[in-house]
């Protein structure tokens, strides 16, 4: 086993999640807003290539952050396009995006794999960094992990303490209805998807210039996308949930390797697949919770009244039906 | 404010619900807006808010002409609509629901918006707790917050579709007081509902419509034997009977209570004869549409048993009450009963051919052509069923019912036919109770009650407040039975 | 009658015209950013699919697992379930061959033994999408993200086995386990790339699928319950039930296509063994517009750009990932076109 | 003279800064060195990254495109080119790091090279037995057989003469660590992280992980560490080259060159000279560098002290001459068995067939 001091162990945590919560935010508001963005895998796979490439050509990250958010907002404009203006099944275009822009990564980004490219490198916050114990693993990160982390709570205050926010819950919950009060359902479901594109195209930059740097064929951004819709779900479409999902996740992923000493037997591989299964937990639970006599059943048991009601979320109810004003 | 709406047409497709209305609010009054369902009630309402555009006409705000192309732009000019089927958001808080719409700016100030909610609450005597989340509240109290929410608005035209269905007489007395404080105050009230005592107890002025047509306005106070008779039509000749005697029991209700529609069913007992056919009466929702759905098995009741020939069917499922010969026809053609993209003899391979691995094809050709030739359904055995005209989908679903069915469960049979295919079909349907088999059918329109069924049930609020034969039956009583007036209930 | 006929085939011509258009101009360009001539790529692909007998042969080495799957996809599609875990279905498959080829090489009779392990992949297939199939209608879970989770948890089983019980003596390593004598590989003829039993399979199971869906009970159920379940329910059938015969059908074909990998491609089992065409008979299924007639057009053609785009590296040193590229944008032209013909229709 | 055509099949990227690298240049040196000589490669042979091809489809494609010798540069690829043999008896084959010609289990006309990497192991662990300031080495292993269990031996033998023969350092001090992957390079979703596994090494304390991988990965997140102010190191491998991805933090790169065996394998099929021989080649001990002579090398990091670097130059002679060596008894496997008995010295086939990983390192042998 080898020894990892706790902070260390948090501080690799809340760095490998950085990206996955990007995407994972971004794709909270898609689904908020009732538009569901499956194209995920793909897309962070081509903003990854296209923001290394840009740095790699500019020397800008700053450049390159944006032309990864771009290609995400293209991405989900096709999704959003051909959902919600052309009446296509959102699944269907989002899963024939998540297999092409995968390989238009790879293709694209042939002749730049593995160059020495920029990287994000570190900035330590001053003051806090000189907090005895944690200061120095906690507040010596590169600037995404301080992002993502504030962009949680920003999910969060603008989700539920901003009229924005409340007019996507809104519009993902009931868009006929807010229609009726004068807003514009497609619009917002159109903006949030983009915004959600963005976010997404960010975690891919995140991922190929700061978390696992370079490209390549494999990257090894490949299959966050879909762990990434997972967690949106077992975090039952909750900002806050969704990202202790993430950590959960990533904190899996540090220990999975730790545990190939412990564990022989178990490759370290099945570590890489536990958010599938427990994210198939997590739905069959919240349905059978939602059954009449559930609530009942569970009386007795104090703790599974508690896992009940963290683990409760329902999806937005609009989420990927298409809405026809009328 | 002053209404006034002119010539008003709406066409939903081939659909026309809306057949030049006229139309004059007076400000500061309560107006009815009656009429049976599918009249264009809410159709017409629906323009006025501009939740959806008229087909042409005029739409006139204190004489001056105006066109809303959304809600938003008929909000700014101060109307304000209740709508028929709720658009709230049941997730969310009673505060968020009261603010969504109307903050501007980007902060949700809670305390700000709160108080005013309070406070308007307080102004009519509401009781509700901001931070509720509105699905834990009664259709009542959600009305009134959304009452609370267009004047905050600045609502000066309210319009409310059907707002007393689903609430209890308490809350109702609430609402009509705050109307009427409404009024005084100056705001112009519309409501539309089915209920004659409804409007006597609230409105100043009605109009009625029929069929997508203004057919009466009447002032204060009302005769209810004349707007009856706006609403409903005048009552048709005698109707051909069945012949048939009843003969014994073949299903019954024990103290069925069941959840569902808008009322559900209370506490119903009742049995049916052989050969019989009652037509079950009432405005939508008010229980009948539970009642069929539990006489075919295809809900299962809260309490007490459905029994079919004496047998206790707790426990059987659709497909069980099927074998022992229960047919059930939905209303809802294509969305419950026919299976667009099919074509005609796929249908009947499915229902009405035997049950084998390999389809056989050629009987369900073979079945399907003499159907179609003897139902007279417009088409061929290939012609997929969203290709057939809403009269040919009906005469499909009618061919489709096993040749002798011992009961046959009917929702809204004519709906959307023209008189000749609905007689049609009744001389059909007719032909089978003379085999002995017994039909409940449920019908919006008084007049076909009256015209087939020997024995007439009305169902008020979730109960069977009045069941006669047909010869005790009169139009004016079972029309009073089902607004709720029902000289015999409670 | 007559007229309505041609002007819908008029339109069929121009949304796929269109369709063509749009995929096409959409990968040239991307061949154009990335300095490459594209008629050279094109060439280079048609050359090295359909330019030799032996390539030709090894086109159809792809076409057969493709063919399978899409065919299992038929049954779901239609009674409108989204089997995104045909890879995983694949994957159980392949492992539920090489259980009963690694009892049987001990065994002998390698006839039977061939014959079970095809019997075993189609179970363990069927069952694996039973499982998404249960937590669908009993479980309320989305079937893609079912379907989706058992891929994940099918590539960790099959990690284990290979790495664990399965390893080469001594080694753990992600390049499989022992090749199986070759009484074991699927029979083939002498000179031959693909086996004959494969082919004939393959076209079997299509002529089967077709006769299924038109003549059976199985193939009317399915169409009924994709169409309207609540009719169909009223009507007297069970969609539940209908929709677990459905996925236990398509995931028995996709067992098949695993068996297949295994006796007749790799001889053993390893870690890639589903080569993605779980995830790429779904865009098949889905440009034929869930038609079995344009299945093996279909799957041939993005077989062939599978076989014909490793001219790609080696002779203009560019990825061969072009074929995705062309394979993806061609299904998302189809759903654009379609959505669009669609919203032309409605507004006029 | 004629044309001769020779395919190579590499398993990683051509462009990977690694194992795969290595082979390319190994062919651009026998395009160079043979007249007529020229190469068709094709790269990313494997299943993740060209799913359902497999190597007989490649030989067949490789062998329609007229050639006469065919290099397979992957352990994995061991059944295909076994098999792809067997179809093409007229057609050359050589299987890099296998051992079919020395176990008889292939057919004529397939050969094996592999290179000596035992010593350039060796002079690895040996810098990094100098370097390390925590006593801790990390060992990035790819999956786990012969090959992989020799070379991480050979990196902990040199690790730990340096730390107890030149640093005088109890051997007990030192901890060498293994950690598998499971392949040759990173799939996402199927092997561990080798980003995240190095990560975790320098997050425990190791401060010098050698890589036994074919990418940069290691050197890669040291060169980050290095940014954050951490004092560590990494060692890649494959490669002369690999250093250019972080200098700073790079102490050296053991290397192959392929080019020199290349060149004598092809030269055989011309000439008519073939044998099915297992060739395993060495340094050239008088320049270990020498790109024309030389099949294994080790090219010292910007990142190596001068004082180690003189060290490593007194060790490398020490091996050539023989006056070290480290494959000497008493030497024992991980579970406490004899692996050479004192007083002797290990046989080629001992060292190429090596059991379980020795006594004194961290990690698994084999998989469980
Ligand atoms: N969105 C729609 N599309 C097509 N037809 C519609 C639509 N909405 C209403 N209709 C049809 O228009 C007619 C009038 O409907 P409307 O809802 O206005 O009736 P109503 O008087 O409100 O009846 P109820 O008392 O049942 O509410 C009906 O025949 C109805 O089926
Ligand atoms: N009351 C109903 N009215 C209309 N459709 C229904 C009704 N009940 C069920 N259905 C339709 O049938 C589908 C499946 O129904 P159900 O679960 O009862 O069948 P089943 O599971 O096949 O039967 P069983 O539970 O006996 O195996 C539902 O999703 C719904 O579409
Ligand atoms: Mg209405
Ligand atoms: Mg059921």
């Amino acid at each position: 086993m080898m020894e990892l001091s706790f902070q260390v162990l948090m501080a690799g945590v809340l760095a490998g999640a950085a990206p996955l919560i990007l995407a994972t935010m971004g794709e909270t508001l898609t689904e908020k807003a009732g538009v569901i963005n499956l194209s995920l895998d793909g897309t962070i796979l081509l903003s990854a290539m296209t923001a290394f490439v840009v740095a790699y050509e500019s020397h800008s990250l700053i450049l390159a952050f944006l032309a990864a958010g771009l290609v995400g907002v293209m991405v989900a404009a096709v999704v959003a396009g051909a959902g919600i203006y052309l009446g296509q099944s959102q699944v269907a275009v989002g899963f024939v995006l998540t297999l092409m822009c995968r390989d238009l990564a790879y293709f694209l980004g042939n002749p730049y794999s593995r160059l020495q490219g920029p990287q994000v490198g570190l900035t330590p916050l001053p003051f806090l960094k000189d907090i005895p114990g944690l200061g120095p693993v906690l507040f010596q990160q590169s600037w995404i992990t301080y992002a993502s982390v504030a962009l949680i709570a920003a999910t969060w205050a603008f989700i539920y303490r901003t009229r924005w926010g409340l007019e996507l819950r809104a519009v993902g919950e009931h868009p006929h209805a807010a229609y009726a009060r004068g807003i514009n359902a497609r619009r917002v479901q159109l903006t949030y998807a983009l915004v959600g594109g963005f976010l997404v195209g960010l975690a891919g930059a995140a991922f190929s210039l700061c978390t696992k740097p370079g490209w390549g064929r494999p990257q090894g951004a490949e299959g966050m996308g879909w762990i990434a819709l997972a967690i949106v779900i077992f975090g039952g479409w909750e900002p806050v949930k969704v990202a202790l999902g993430t950590y959960l996740f990533a904190l899996l992923q540090i220990l999975g390797i730790s545990l190939q000493g412990v564990l022989p037997s178990v490759p370290t591989q099945v570590f890489q697949v536990a958010p599938f299964p427990l994210m198939i937990f997590t739905l069959v639970f919240m349905h059978l919770s939602q059954r009449p006599g559930a609530e009942r059943w569970a009386a007795g048991r104090p703790w599974l009244l508690r896992l009940m009601r963290l683990l409760r979320g329902t999806a937005p109810r609009a989420l990927g039906q298409p809405y026809r004003q009328e | 404010m002053h209404i006034q709406l002119k010539e008003i047409h709406k066409f939903y497709g081939p659909v026309h619900a809306n057949q030049g209305i006229d139309l004059t609010v007076d400000s500061g009054t309560i107006h009815g807006i009656l009429g049976e369902n599918g009249a264009g009630k809410s159709t017409l309402m629906k323009i006025l808010a501009g939740y959806i555009q008229k087909s042409s006409g005029e739409i006139l705000l204190d004489g001056q002409a105006v066109e809303f192309r959304n809600p938003a732009m008929a909000s700014r000019m101060g109307i304000g609509m209740l709508y028929q089927d709720p658009l709230d958001f049941p997730p969310l808080t009673v505060l968020e629901n009261f603010m969504l719409g109307q903050v501007q700016g980007t902060r949700l100030s809670q305390a700000g918006w709160g108080a005013k909610l309070q406070e308007l609450a307080q102004h009519f005597d509401f009781q509700l707790d901001p931070h509720a989340p509105l699905a834990t509240l009664t259709v009542g109290e959600r009305q009134q917050l959304e009452l609370l929410r267009l004047l905050s608005l600045g609502a000066r035209l309210l319009i409310l579709d059907e707002p007393t269905t689903g609430i209890s007489p308490v809350q109702k007395q609430v609402l009509f007081h705050a109307l009427k404080k409404l009024a005084r105050e100056g705001k112009t009230v519309l409501v539309v509902s089915h209920k004659i005592e409804d409007v006597e107890a609230l409105c100043d002025r009605v109009t009625i419509l029929r069929q997508g047509r203004v057919t009466g306005e009447m002032d204060a106070p009302f005769d209810s034997e004349t707007i009856l008779a706006h609403m409903f039509g005048t009552p048709p000749v005698a109707p051909p009977k069945c012949a048939k005697e009843a003969g014994g029991e073949v299903l019954a209700f024990r103290q069925v209570s069941a959840q569902g529609g808008r009322a559900g069913l209370k506490d119903c007992t009742v049995s049916f004869q052989r050969g019989q056919v009652v037509g079950l009466a009432g405005l939508e929702g008010s229980g009948q549409g539970v009642f069929l759905r539990l006489a075919a098995g295809l809900q299962r009741p809260l309490k007490g048993a459905v029994f079919l020939d004496g047998r206790d069917m707790r426990g059987a499922d659709h497909h069980e009450f099927k074998r022992r010969g229960v047919t059930f026809l939905p209303t809802a053609r294509l969305e419950e009963g026919l299976i667009p993209g099919l074509s005609i003899t796929e249908h009947f391979a499915l229902a009405a051919c035997r049950q084998t691995f390999l389809v056989p094809w050629l009987d369900a050709l073979k079945e399907a052509r003499t159907r179609v030739e003897r139902f007279k359904i417009r088409g061929t055995p290939e012609t997929s069923v969203e290709g057939l005209s809403g009269g040919n989908q009906q005469r499909l679903l009618l061919s489709l019912i096993p040749p002798s069915p011992k009961v046959l469960l009917l929702e809204q049979p004519t709906r959307g036919l023209d008189v000749e295919s609905a007689h049609w079909m009744w001389q059909h349907l007719l032909g089978l109770c003379d085999q002995g088999t017994t039909i409940l059918f449920s019908s919006a329109e008084l007049d076909e009650i009256l015209m087939v069924a020997d024995r007439v049930l009305v169902f008020f609020n979730g109960r069977i407040v009045l069941d006669v034969t047909a010869a005790q039956a009169d139009p004016e009583r079972i029309g009073a039975a089902i607004a709720g007036r029902a000289p015999d209930s409670e | 009658m007559q007229r309505a006929k041609g002007i819908e085939v008029k339109s069929v011509v121009v949304q796929v015209a269109a369709t063509l258009a749009l995929a096409f101009s959409f990968t040239t360009v991307v061949v154009l950013l990335s300095g490459e001539p594209p008629l050279a790529a094109y060439g280079h692909i048609v050359a090295g699919s359909v330019g030799s007998w032996l390539k030709v042969a090894q086109v159809l080495r792809v076409w057969v697992p493709l063919v399978l799957c899409s065919c299992g996809l038929l049954y779901t599609f239609q009674i409108g379930l989204w089997n995104i875990g045909v890879e995983g279905q694949v994957i159980l498959g392949a492992i539920a061959a090489t259980a009963v080829l690694r009892w049987g090489a001990a065994v002998g009779a390698p006839t039977g033994i061939l014959s079970l392990s095809l019997l075993a992949a189609m179970g363990c297939g069927g069952l694996w999408a039973l499982a998404a199939g249960i937590l669908k209608t009993r479980g309320g879970v989305n079937e893609i993200f079912a379907g989706l989770g058992l891929n994940f948890v099918a590539v960790g089983i099959i990690l284990w086995l290979i790495f664990g019980p399965w390893k080469r003596p001594g080694i753990a390593s992600m390049s499989g386990t022992e090749p199986f004598a070759r009484e074991l590989w699927l029979p083939t003829v002498a000179g031959w790339r693909i086996s004959p039993y494969a082919l004939a399979a393959a076209l079997g199971v299509l002529v089967l699928t077709w006769w299924t869906l038109k003549y059976t009970r199985v193939g009317l159920a399915c169409r009924a319950i994709g169409r309207n379940p609540h009719a169909s329910f009223l009507l007297g059938l069970r969609p539940d039930r209908w929709m677990l015969v459905a996925m236990m059908l398509a995931g028995g074909l996709a067992g098949l296509a695993g068996a297949y990998q295994v006796l007749a491609v790799y001889h053993r089992l390893i870690p890639a063994i589903s080569s993605n065409y779980g995830y790429l008979s779904l865009l098949v299924v889905m440009l034929a517009n869930y038609r079995w007639v344009w299945i093996p057009p279909i799957a041939f053609f993005f077989a062939a750009l599978n076989v014909g785009s490793i001219q790609l590296p080696m002779m203009l040193q560019m990825d061969s990932s072009l074929a995705g590229v062309i394979q993806g944008s061609l299904v998302l032209a189809t759903l654009v076109v379609h959505g669009w013909a669609r919203r032309r229709q409605r507004a006029s | 003279d004629e044309d001769f055509i020779f395919g190579l099949l590499l398993v990683g990227p051509y462009n990977d800064r690694g194992w795969s690298q290595a082979h390319y240049e190994g062919g651009l040196y026998v395009q160079e060195k043979v007249p007529g000589a020229k190469m068709i490669y094709i790269d990313k042979v494997n299943p993740a990254d060209r799913p359902g091809v497999t190597i007989p489809q490649l030989v067949d494609d490789l062998v329609s495109k007229g050639a006469k010798l065919i290099i397979a540069n992957s352990d994995d690829m061991k059944d295909g080119i076994r098999e792809a043999a067997l179809q093409h008896p007229d057609v050359y084959f050589v299987h890099v790091s296998g051992d079919d010609a020395l176990s008889g289990k292939g057919p004529a006309n397939l050969a094996n090279i592999m290179g000596r990497m035992e010593y350039g192991k060796m002079m690895a662990g040996f810098v990094a037995g100098l370097t390390t300031q925590t006593g801790k080495i990390g060992y990035l292993g790819p999956l786990v057989n012969e090959e992989t269990r020799r070379l991480a031996a050979s990196t902990y033998l040199g690790a730990r003469y340096a730390w107890t023969k030149v640093r005088k350092q109890p051997e007990d001090k030192l901890a060498f660590r293994v950690t598998w992957i499971g392949f040759w390079f990173n799939i996402p979703g199927v092997t561990a992280d080798p980003t995240q596994v190095a990560q975790n090494f320098f997050n425990s304390g190791y401060d010098v992980v050698v890589s036994g991988i074919d990418t940069t990965e290691a050197l890669v997140v040291a060169g980050q560490k290095r940014k954050e102010g951490k004092k560590v190191w990494a060692i890649p491998y494959d490669y002369a080259g690999a250093c250019e991805t972080a200098p700073d933090a790079c102490l050296g790169v053991p290397y192959y060159n392929w080019g020199p065996g290349y060149v004598r394998l092809v030269q055989a099929a011309k000439s008519g000279q073939w044998k099915a021989q297992w060739l395993w080649l060495g340094p050239d001990w008088s320049d270990m560098n020498n790109k024309d002579t030389s099949a294994v090398g080790f090219v010292p990091g910007p990142a190596l002290s001068d004082q180690a670097r003189k060290a490593l130059d007194a060790f490398v002679a020490d091996l050539g001459s023989g006056k070290v060596n480290l494959f000497a008894g008493p030497l024992y496997y991980q579970d406490g068995s004899v692996f050479v008995e004192a007083g002797k010295t290990a046989s080629d086939t001992d060292v190429w067939y090596m059991k379980q990983l020795l006594q004194g390192m961290e990690g698994q042998s084999s998989a469980q």
